[in-house]
C-alpha cells in the first residue's frame, strides 16, 4: 500500500492504545474523541484534566496531558481550584454518572451555578461499571442492575436524574449538550458538541457540560455488539440527544 | 486498491462493533482467536476507507489508508 | 499594613499566610474559623489571590486540592466538625504528596486524635503544629507553608476559640524562610514535556501503575520528619519533680499555673509540644526521667495523654488533670480554662 | 509587670469597644496588649465581658485571668462573681449610676458614667466617659492615645460619633481630675 496515505490513526495523545476496559465499552471512544480535539485545537500544552473515579480512571496513565486525579464525585471543585489559579489553562473534568450524578451532584451543580470556566464531561452509562453493575442516579426505570434485580422501580428505587437538563437551567452554565457514542453519526455529533463546549471555555463564556451516553454491555448484561441497540432503546428515550443550551 | 485498513488483531477484544457499521460489509470475524482469546475482524476486498470501523472501535485496532486525491482535483 | 499590629489570632494567622505566599483559600463558614475566611475574602484579592466561599467543606477542600495541585500555596480552615468532612481528601492529599496548610480552629481540644491520627484512610500523616499565642500563630503559619513544600506533605495548624478570638500584639517577620523551590510535580500543562498525573493512586509517570512505590514514597519520609521537625517549649525542667504537659492556647493557662506553683515553691516543670505530630517524645521522656510524676492538662477526655504515656513508657505515673470543658456555647471556653483550677490539680498531684 | 483589666457590663453599653480601644491605645503607645471579649449571641442586654492585659513584654497571662489589677463595671449583673478576682489593692471602677459602690474594704473609683453621658445628650456614650476616667486615674496609657485609638476603631457607620466620643472621653477624664483635686484638698 505504498501509494496509499494514512488518513486515520489513533491520536498520539494516547501513549498506549492497549487498555483494560471491557469489549464494547463506550468510554474509550469518548476519550479518543476528546484527545483528538485537544490535539487539533493545539491545547495539549495548556490542558489540565481533572479525573474522577470509575472505569475511565485507567485513562490518565495513557493520556499525554497533565492530569489531576480527584476523588469520586469531587472533580468539579478540584477543577474550580485549578481554573481559578490557572485561568489560562484548558481545564476539563472526566467523570462517570455514578461519580458526577450520584456521589458528586452538589459539586457539579455549584460549579455550574458559579459559572466556573471549565468543561465538565460525564460518561453516562446508567450504571456503576467499575464496582460491577450497581444502580446509579441515572439508571433508567426498568433497568436491571445488581442492586435493582427485576429492574429499577420508581417506588423502591426512585427516578433517574437528567443531569444535563439540571445544569442547563442554572444561570452559570453557558453550553450544555448530550451526545452518544453508539453510532458513527452519534460519535460525530459528540465531537461537535465537545468542540463547541471547549470553545465556550476558551471564549470565557462560562460553564460547559457535555453528557456522553456510553455503552456498558458488561453491566447491562448484553453481548458487546448489542450495546448500541440497548443504548438506543433504553437510554435515548430518557436522555434525548442534542444541544440543550448554548 | 484505493483504500484499506490495518487491524491490530492483538488489541481486539472481539466486540463486533466494527462489523455492522462497515458500509461495504468487508469485515468478517476470524475463526481463530488472538492471544487474549477473542475472535477479531479480517478485511475482505472492497474497503472504501470510510473510517467508520476505526471511529467506533473501543480498542483502537484500526488505521485507515486511502489513495491520495490527484493533484488539482481538490479544487473541483 | 504595619509590621506590628494588635490582631486577633485568626486574622494574624491569615495575614501571615498571605505573607508566606498563600494565594488561594477556600472555606465554609463555621465558628470559630470564620474570621479567617472573612479576612482572606478581603485580603487575598489585594495580592492577586483567590478566596472561595465554598458551598460545603468537601467542596472547599476540593478547591484547595486543585489550586495546590497547580503548585500554588493554598490554605483551608474550619473547626473539627468541618475538618471531619475533609478527611477523605486529607488522606489522598497526603498520598498524592500535595502540600496544603489546613487550620483547625478547634472547639476545645477534642480534635487531637483527629489531627494527629487522622480520620482518613491509609498510612498518611499530617505535620501538626499548635500555637499558644497570636504571635506563635504568625510564626507557625510561616513555618507551615515552608514545611508543607519542603516535605510535600500537608501541614495542620491546630488552634481553638481562644486563639481565634484573642487579640495580641504581633510582629510579622520579614522573609522567615527562603522562597520555595521549584515544583516539578505540579500540574501546569504538559509544556515541553510529557504529561504527568498527580494522583493518590499511583506514580506521576505515564504508563506506570506501581501503586506500592507511589504510596511508599509518600510515607517513607515520615521517619525523617520525626527526626527533623519535632518542636516543644520547655520550662523549669532542671529540678522538676512534677512535669506538666499541655498544648495549644490552653497550654498557656497551664504554663501560668506552673509559674504560680513555682512561686509557691513547688518544683514543677513544663513541656508544651508545639509539634503534635511528630510528638516531642524525647523531650517528654527526658523530662520524665528526672521527675516523680507527669500531669497532662488537655481539654478533652484524654487524647494527648496517650502520646505522653508512650513517651514515658511506664517509668512514672501519668495523671490527667484536664477534661471536657464547655460552656453553653459549646465552643470550648469552659470552666477548666481556669488557672486556679489547674494550680489546684497540680498541687494535688504534686502532694500525692 | 502585667496589668489585667476586666470590663463587665451588658450588651449595648460599649464594653467590647472600650476594651478594644484601650488595648489598641496601649499598643500604639509601644506596649504589649492582649484582648479577649466574651459575649452572648444577644447583641444587646446580655452579659458582656472583655479582658485586657497590658505589659511591657509579650503577655504571659491567659485571656481568662485568674486575678486582675482592675475591674471596670458598667453594670452590676456579672460583677459579684468577678469581684473575687480583684487583687488586694486592686481598683474597681464603678458606674455609680447603675452599680452600688458600697463595697466594703475595696478601693472604689465611682464614676457616674451613665449620668454624665446623659447630661452630654449621649446616653449610649457612658462607656467612653468611663474609659476616659479610667485612663486619667490609672495613667496606664495617655488619654490622647485613647482618643486616637477610638477614632480608628469606629466602624464606618459610626465615624460621625468620633467627635462626640472624644468629648465624652475628656468628660470622664475631667471628672477624675476634679475628684482627685477635691480629694487632695
Amino acid at each position: 500500500m505504498s501509494h496509499l496515505e494514512k488518513v486515520f490513526e489513533t491520536t498520539d495523545l494516547l501513549l498506549r492504545t492497549e487498555h483494560s476496559l471491557c469489549p464494547g465499552c463506550g468510554e474509550p471512544v469518548a476519550l479518543r474523541t476528546i484527545l483528538e480535539l485537544i490535539g487539533e485545537l493545539g491545547l495539549r500544552e495548556r490542558t489540565i484534566c481533572v479525573a474522577g473515579i470509575g472505569c475511565y480512571t485507567a485513562f490518565p496513565m495513557i493520556m499525554d496531558v497533565d492530569v489531576l486525579q480527584a476523588l469520586h464525585g469531587r472533580a468539579p471543585s478540584v477543577a474550580t481550584g485549578v481554573k481559578r489559579v490557572r485561568p489560562d489553562a484548558f481545564v476539563f473534568t472526566m467523570q462517570g454518572d455514578g461519580d458526577m450524578v450520584s456521589e458528586g451532584l452538589q459539586e457539579v451543580l455549584h460549579a455550574a451555578a458559579r459559572g466556573e470556566k471549565f468543561t465538565a464531561v460525564v460518561f453516562n452509562n446508567a450504571v456503576f461499571g467499575e464496582t460491577g453493575g450497581h444502580m446509579t442516579a441515572t439508571t433508567v426505570l426498568g433497568q436491571h442492575t445488581k442492586t435493582t434485580i427485576g429492574g429499577r422501580d420508581r417506588e423502591r428505587h426512585g427516578n433517574p436524574i437528567r443531569i444535563a437538563e439540571l445544569i442547563a437551567q442554572l444561570d452559570g452554565s453557558a453550553y450544555v449538550a448530550r451526545a452518544a457514542v453508539h453510532t458513527p453519526s452519534g460519535i460525530k455529533l459528540a465531537r461537535q458538541y465537545l468542540h463547541d463546549a471547549f470553545r465556550t471555555q476558551l471564549d470565557g463564556k462560562g460553564f460547559s457540560l457535555v453528557e456522553i451516553l456510553t455503552m456498558c454491555p458488561t453491566d447491562w448484561f448484553v453481548p458487546p455488539d448489542q450495546g448500541p441497540a440497548f443504548l438506543e432503546r433504553n437510554l435515548v428515550p430518557i436522555y434525548p440527544l442534542g444541544v440543550i443550551k448554548h | 486498491m484505493h483504500a484499506t485498513v490495518t487491524i491490530d488483531q492483538e488489541l481486539c477484544k472481539g466486540c463486533l462493533l466494527c462489523v455492522p457499521v462497515c458500509p461495504p460489509r468487508v469485515l468478517v470475524m476470524s475463526e481463530t482467536v488472538n492471544r487474549k482469546g477473542y475472535r477479531y475482524p479480517l478485511l475482505l476486498d472492497g474497503c472504501t476507507g470510510c473510517e467508520l470501523c476505526a471511529k467506533v472501535c473501543p480498542d483502537f485496532c484500526f488505521e485507515v489508508y486511502r489513495e491520495p486525491k490527484p493533484r488539482g482535483a481538490a479544487a473541483a | 499594613m504595619s509590621e506590628r499590629a494588635l490582631m486577633e489570632g485568626s486574622a494574624a494567622m491569615a495575614e501571615s499566610a498571605v505573607r508566606a505566599g498563600c494565594r488561594f483559600y477556600a472555606g465554609y463558614p463555621i465558628t470559630p474559623s470564620t474570621e479567617i475566611l472573612e479576612y482572606m475574602s478581603v485580603r487575598l484579592p489585594e495580592v492577586g489571590g483567590t478566596c472561595m466561599n465554598a458551598e460545603s467543606e468537601i467542596e472547599a477542600i476540593g478547591m484547595v486540592w486543585g489550586a495546590a495541585g497547580c503548585g500554588v500555596r493554598s490554605m483551608i480552615a474550619s473547626t473539627g466538625q468541618g475538618i471531619s468532612l475533609m478527611q477523605e481528601s486529607f488522606a489522598e492529599l497526603a498520598n498524592a504528596q500535595i502540600p496544603i496548610v489546613a487550620v483547625n480552629m478547634c472547639r476545645g481540644q477534642a480534635d487531637y486524635f483527629q489531627a494527629t491520627r487522622g480520620g482518613g484512610h491509609g498510612d498518611y500523616r499530617f505535620i501538626v503544629l499548635a500555637p499558644a499565642s497570636a504571635q506563635e500563630a504568625v510564626d507557625l503559619a510561616q513555618l507551615a507553608f515552608h514545611l508543607a513544600d519542603e516535605w510535600r506533605n500537608p501541614v495542620m495548624i491546630m488552634g481553638d476559640f481562644l486563639l481565634s478570638h484573642t487579640s495580641e500584639l504581633v510582629e510579622f517577620p520579614a522573609a522567615a524562610f527562603p522562597e520555595p523551590s521549584a515544583k516539578p510535580w505540579a500540574v501546569t500543562g504538559a509544556n515541553g514535556r510529557r504529561g504527568i498525573t498527580l494522583s493518590p493512586l499511583g506514580p506521576p509517570e505515564k504508563l506506570s501503575t506501581d501503586i506500592a512505590a507511589a504510596l511508599g514514597a509518600a510515607t517513607a519520609k515520615h521517619a525523617a520528619i520525626r527526626a527533623a521537625e519535632t518542636r516543644a517549649e520547655t520550662a523549669h525542667l532542671d529540678d522538676a519533680e512534677l512535669v506538666v504537659v499541655a498544648f495549644g492556647f490552653p497550654g498557656r493557662f497551664a504554663r501560668y499555673a506552673v509559674r504560680l506553683a513555682r512561686e509557691r515553691g513547688l518544683r514543677v516543670g513544663f513541656v508544651r509540644p508545639i509539634s503534635l505530630w511528630p510528638f516531642p517524645r524525647d523531650v517528654v521522656a527526658t523530662a520524665a526521667q528526672r521527675a516523680r510524676a507527669v500531669a497532662v492538662f488537655e481539654l478533652n477526655a484524654g487524647q494527648m495523654i496517650e502520646d505522653v504515656e508512650l513517651a514515658v513508657r511506664g517509668r512514672v505515673p501519668v495523671h490527667a488533670i484536664g477534661g471536657i470543658s464547655h460552656d453553653h456555647s459549646g465552643f470550648g471556653v469552659g470552666p477548666l480554662l481556669n488557672v486556679d483550677y489547674i494550680l489546684e490539680r497540680i498541687e494535688a498531684v504534686y502532694a500525692a | 509587670m502585667e496589668r489585667e483589666i476586666v470590663f463587665t457590663g451588658i450588651g449595648g453599653q460599649g464594653i467590647q469597644l472600650m476594651a478594644k480601644v484601650l488595648a489598641q491605645a496601649a499598643v500604639d503607645a509601644g506596649r504589649h496588649a492582649m484582648l479577649f471579649g466574651l459575649y452572648g449571641g444577644a447583641m444587646r442586654g446580655g452579659p458582656s465581658e472583655s479582658t485586657v492585659v497590658i505589659g511591657d513584654a509579650p503577655i504571659e497571662a491567659p485571656p481568662i485571668v485568674p486575678a486582675c489589677w482592675s475591674i471596670v463595671a458598667m453594670h452590676p449583673s456579672a460583677l459579684p462573681a468577678l469581684l473575687a478576682k480583684l487583687r488586694p489593692g486592686g481598683l474597681l471602677f464603678a458606674n455609680e449610676t447603675l452599680v452600688d459602690v458600697a463595697l466594703d474594704g475595696r478601693a472604689v473609683v465611682p464614676v457616674p458614667a451613665t449620668r454624665l453621658a446623659e447630661e452630654s445628650g449621649n446616653v449610649m456614650g457612658a462607656g467612653m466617659v468611663m474609659l476616659g476616667a479610667f485612663v486619667a486615674h490609672t495613667a496606664v496609657v495617655p488619654l490622647e492615645r485613647v482618643v486616637a485609638a477610638m477614632r480608628a476603631a469606629l466602624p464606618p457607620h459610626r465615624t460621625r460619633m468620633a467627635d462626640a466620643n472624644a468629648a465624652l472621653l475628656a468628660r470622664g477624664a475631667e471628672r477624675v481630675r476634679t475628684a482627685q483635686h477635691a480629694g487632695a484638698a
